[in-house]
């Protein structure tokens, strides 16, 4: 049953060393402001999963925060490359985490087989794809009917997972919208959920019959962190800071500037600090 | 600008629109292809349906989007759904007959690297990894692909088999299972190939005004094969031009209005 | 590509005798039009797909029209069991169709794996149950990573599905709201599609982003039939017409008062009879 | 109504009512499970979550629902997801806790049959079938069963198992792989009962006031094994009597209202 709790006691009580998590928002409502949290809390030995790690996931990799990682996309989305995931992989800086490659579909139908209690998902994948080979959480079905090889994967079941969601209503319940991504599977799949949001109104009485809501007894805590999806955006909020996005690539790119930038952004940061990195991006909508 | 009064990258993204039909469902990727598809639907193929893996179906959007999850593809779509119901419902489902691709690796048969340069355990380059490739190239009818020119790019033999076009060529797509058609298209700055009906090579059978055979040679790492009767690309139309630089135009004030970046980037495929 | 079309033609050319056919719509939004437009149209040696069979294919089945039935619940909800059906399969009248039953959660996994284009859906079920005895149509799938005994089921693909909406745009685009059921995956298993509505707008502009909405390309042809869901209700339109349901148990105890009544208010009726049938219960809202 | 001042149907939904705790999330069918789980509500439980398969989730109808699929039920939910999510997600996926079933036959080991009367292939009855029993049984945390006692409803052997109780008692459940608890409790218009913990045969723990034991073997047809200690179920209180009554009467208003008859079979679970 969903608890309302500020960001830091959230964390702190869901996170723990060694745990498997889902940061996840596919583009849309990235729990930025969670992420930063756990930085700061100083995470160890993390299985981190996530369909696109981009940013969030460089600066958690970059922190030496990762013993493995799981993934269908490791881009700076409409940027380029991640540099300090490259780093870690490619020289192992400042570790060189375990690497647990998927396509999306692979990874989409993995969280919806966590999300339904199931132990592995199946899906018509991976055909002649080299990801076959180096992955041995790729394996094969038959079809009992037609004999066709399907691809299987297991399923995705976070110990915990994070996300960012426009609004909570004083019960607890959590309202997404929009580009709805994974949200609604990170949560069901995983033992725990921390859900941070825009905004808690009173209720959802004026939301549409099947908006994707998830209700409260299906989260863990609920922390109000307005802007805690920055530089990625919330629908109805604010909009996509994709300067820092391409800053990003600048500051990844060299292990001085990066422990610097982190240093100010985040270390010494807190979470009541997103509000005001999103200001100038709030829409009139 | 050229002397022809376009530039290749112009030409590149106009002849990818025209590849498109009106009834098209499309699965779209960011950059060049987000381009193409958005200046079919401004000119010749006003209903085509632009898909986004991020959810967004039957998406219109006015400016083109610098990720595939901008607010832009949600506001004007149809419908948004889960990124598991697109995967199954949508992709899977034999819903989408163009899957558009790039690639940092292309080979003469269309299989595609995204994934690394050098070996896989220890790459020389981990790059990003194919996000919806693998499935976009067997479960979309057809798959269409854009890329910039260079040997680089366009290589004898890649490094990783990120998605799979026609393998070593010939019967060997069918004989993996898969019954979509594959790569039956690859549109570059300076030509348009298309695979030989036997050996699934990519053939050029058309190449882009002012651009010769040794062009097109130099830029590529395998031996090129000419169809027999090579055809020159019309040029862009009036119409065409005006249309994607208006929406080239709208897409760079949209973005700097708002406080975002210009895309430096914007041909690398997002996820 | 969506046409629009009187119900009729639509049938007519989409409806073929020996098809595989789903009337859905799960206790809301049940095509009873389209339905009664076929048994006009005298369709013969149907496969009739349906999680609850309902009073919907209790005239079908009255009426001779299937070869074999495919269902998981075949009751008249709230009421009790469906008279012609038991007549069919205890005394083989008008005929004695083939039986395939499933359960709820292998009806709806396996339309869900027809409309991802897969041969068939696994999941958590059937743990004891009968069925799996007298249903050759359920196997057994072992998990390739925990070696669990799942079950499996045939994924549906329709010839041709019925569904009923509430409202078209002018492109074709249909909008399904409240409780969706199995609509969407109807819809998208089959190989043709045809969907009454209650009416037809200008567009869809101020509908929820994540809310149920099937593109024209998926649709094979829309007829505007206002009632077309009667006895059953539309969200928004008209209630559930609950007498009518009981009225049912005693129209179809009997063979002779069934065929009377099928006459009188399906042979002898014609779409438009739809709209009085429902003015009593139109609602407020 | 019997001098008691409340009827055997009223204490068993009453009885019902009061196994339901405010954190539980309830898959509910309709008839007695459908008003059990709204007097709940409506007393000690406001926070229960109510699940009908319809898809509705978190309901708090004003009335009881005639269907599963009222539209009350959806315009009161938290809310309303498609048939294949509220069975993969919800279901399966362990949100539920406490499944309510309802049987034309239950045998001593809560097992049911809700599919034919005779041979399933040349049927006496046939019955509804098991609609999402089988997988309620075996996916919620715990199954509650209510039914009127009849000895032709309480059978020594049932004559198809729709859904799995604990098949011939003992670790049956537990050696098929299920690994939820399984039918804990069974509420009939005259007792209480549970399972041994060993043998899983349901015994009365609990009789109705002014109930007594040959009331309850009579309309059983098994023998009835009571409880070292059977209790007295306490009678029904002001409150509950008068939150079911209203609520039986607001639903009987309601629908006699909108022209909707009167469900004169509502203890007939819908599917």
């Amino acid at each position: 049953m969903a608890k309302f709790q500020d960001l830091k006691t959230a964390v702190a009580e869901n996170l723990h060393d060694g745990d498997t998590v889902a940061f996840e928002g596919f583009t849309h409502l990235i729990p930025h402001a969670a992420a930063h949290e756990a930085i700061r809390q100083g995470r160890r030995d993390l299985t981190l999963i996530r369909m696109t790690p981009d940013v969030v996931y460089d600066q958690m990799i970059g922190m030496g925060m990762a013993k493995k990682l799981v993934f269908s996309y490791a881009g700076n989305p409409g940027v380029g490359l991640l540099r300090r995931l490259r780093d870690a992989v490619e020289n192992g800086w400042p570790n060189r985490p375990e690497v647990e490659e998927h396509s999306h579909a692979a990874m989409a139908n993995a969280y919806g087989a966590g999300a339904a209690g199931l132990p592995c998902a199946i899906f018509r994948g991976y055909l002649g794809a080299g990801l076959e080979a180096v992955n041995a959480n790729i394996k094969r079905v038959a079809c009992p009917f037609t004999g066709e090889m399907l691809a299987a994967v297991p399923s995705v079941r976070p110990d915990v997972s994070f996300v960012h969601a426009q609004k909570a209503d004083r019960k607890g319940n959590v309202l997404v919208e929009g580009i709805i991504g994974i949200q609604k599977e990170a949560v069901l799949a995983a033992k725990r959920a921390v859900v941070t949001v825009e905004e808690i109104v009173d209720d959802f009485d004026d939301v549409h019959a099947n908006a994707c809501i998830l209700p409260r007894w299906t989260i863990t805590a609920v922390c109000e962190v307005p802007g805690g999806a920055h530089p990625s955006y919330a629908h109805g909020y604010y909009e996509r800071d994709n300067k820092s996005y391409l800053e990003w690539d600048k500051v990844a790119a060299d292990r001085e500037t990066f422990k610097a930038w982190m240093k100010e952004h985040v270390l010494d940061a807190k979470p009541e600090d997103f509000a005001d990195r999103v200001a100038h991006l709030r829409s009139v909508a | 600008m050229s002397e022809l009064g376009f530039t290749p990258n112009e030409m590149m993204t106009i002849a990818a629109a025209r590849a498109l039909k009106n009834d098209d469902v499309c699965f779209v990727g960011i950059g060049a292809p987000s381009a193409a598809c958005n200046v079919a639907r401004l000119t010749h193929a006003p209903d085509i349906t632009l898909i986004y893996e991020s959810g967004t179906i039957g998406t219109a959007p006015d400016v083109l989007p610098l990720s595939i999850g901008d607010g832009e593809l949600c506001d004007t779509a149809v419908t948004t759904v889960s990124v598991p119901e697109m995967f199954r419902y949508w992709l899977q489902g034999g819903r989408v007959t163009i899957g558009f691709l790039g690639a940092a690796q292309l080979d003469r048969f269309g299989n595609i690297n995204t994934t690394v340069i050098g070996d896989y355990d220890a790459p020389k380059t981990r790059l990003p990894g194919g996000g919806g490739a693998p499935e976009i190239a067997s479960s979309s009818g057809e798959v269409y692909i854009t890329m910039k020119q260079s040997k680089r790019g366009m290589v004898d033999k890649i490094d990783f088999f990120t998605s799979f076009g026609h393998g070593n060529g010939g019967s060997d797509r069918q004989d993996l299972g898969i019954t979509t058609k594959g790569p039956t298209l690859l549109i570059t700055d300076l030509a348009i190939w298309r695979p030989d009906q036997e050996t699934k090579e990519f053939t050029v059978v058309s190449m882009h005004p002012g651009v010769t055979r040794d062009d097109v040679q130099e830029t590529c790492g395998w031996p090129v094969k000419f169809a027999e009767m090579v055809e020159q690309t019309p040029a862009p139309s009036d119409e065409e031009l005006t249309t994607l630089r208006d929406l080239q135009a709208r897409t760079k004030a949209a973005h700097e209005g708002s406080g975002r970046g210009k895309n430096q980037f914007g041909s690398q495929r997002d996820g």
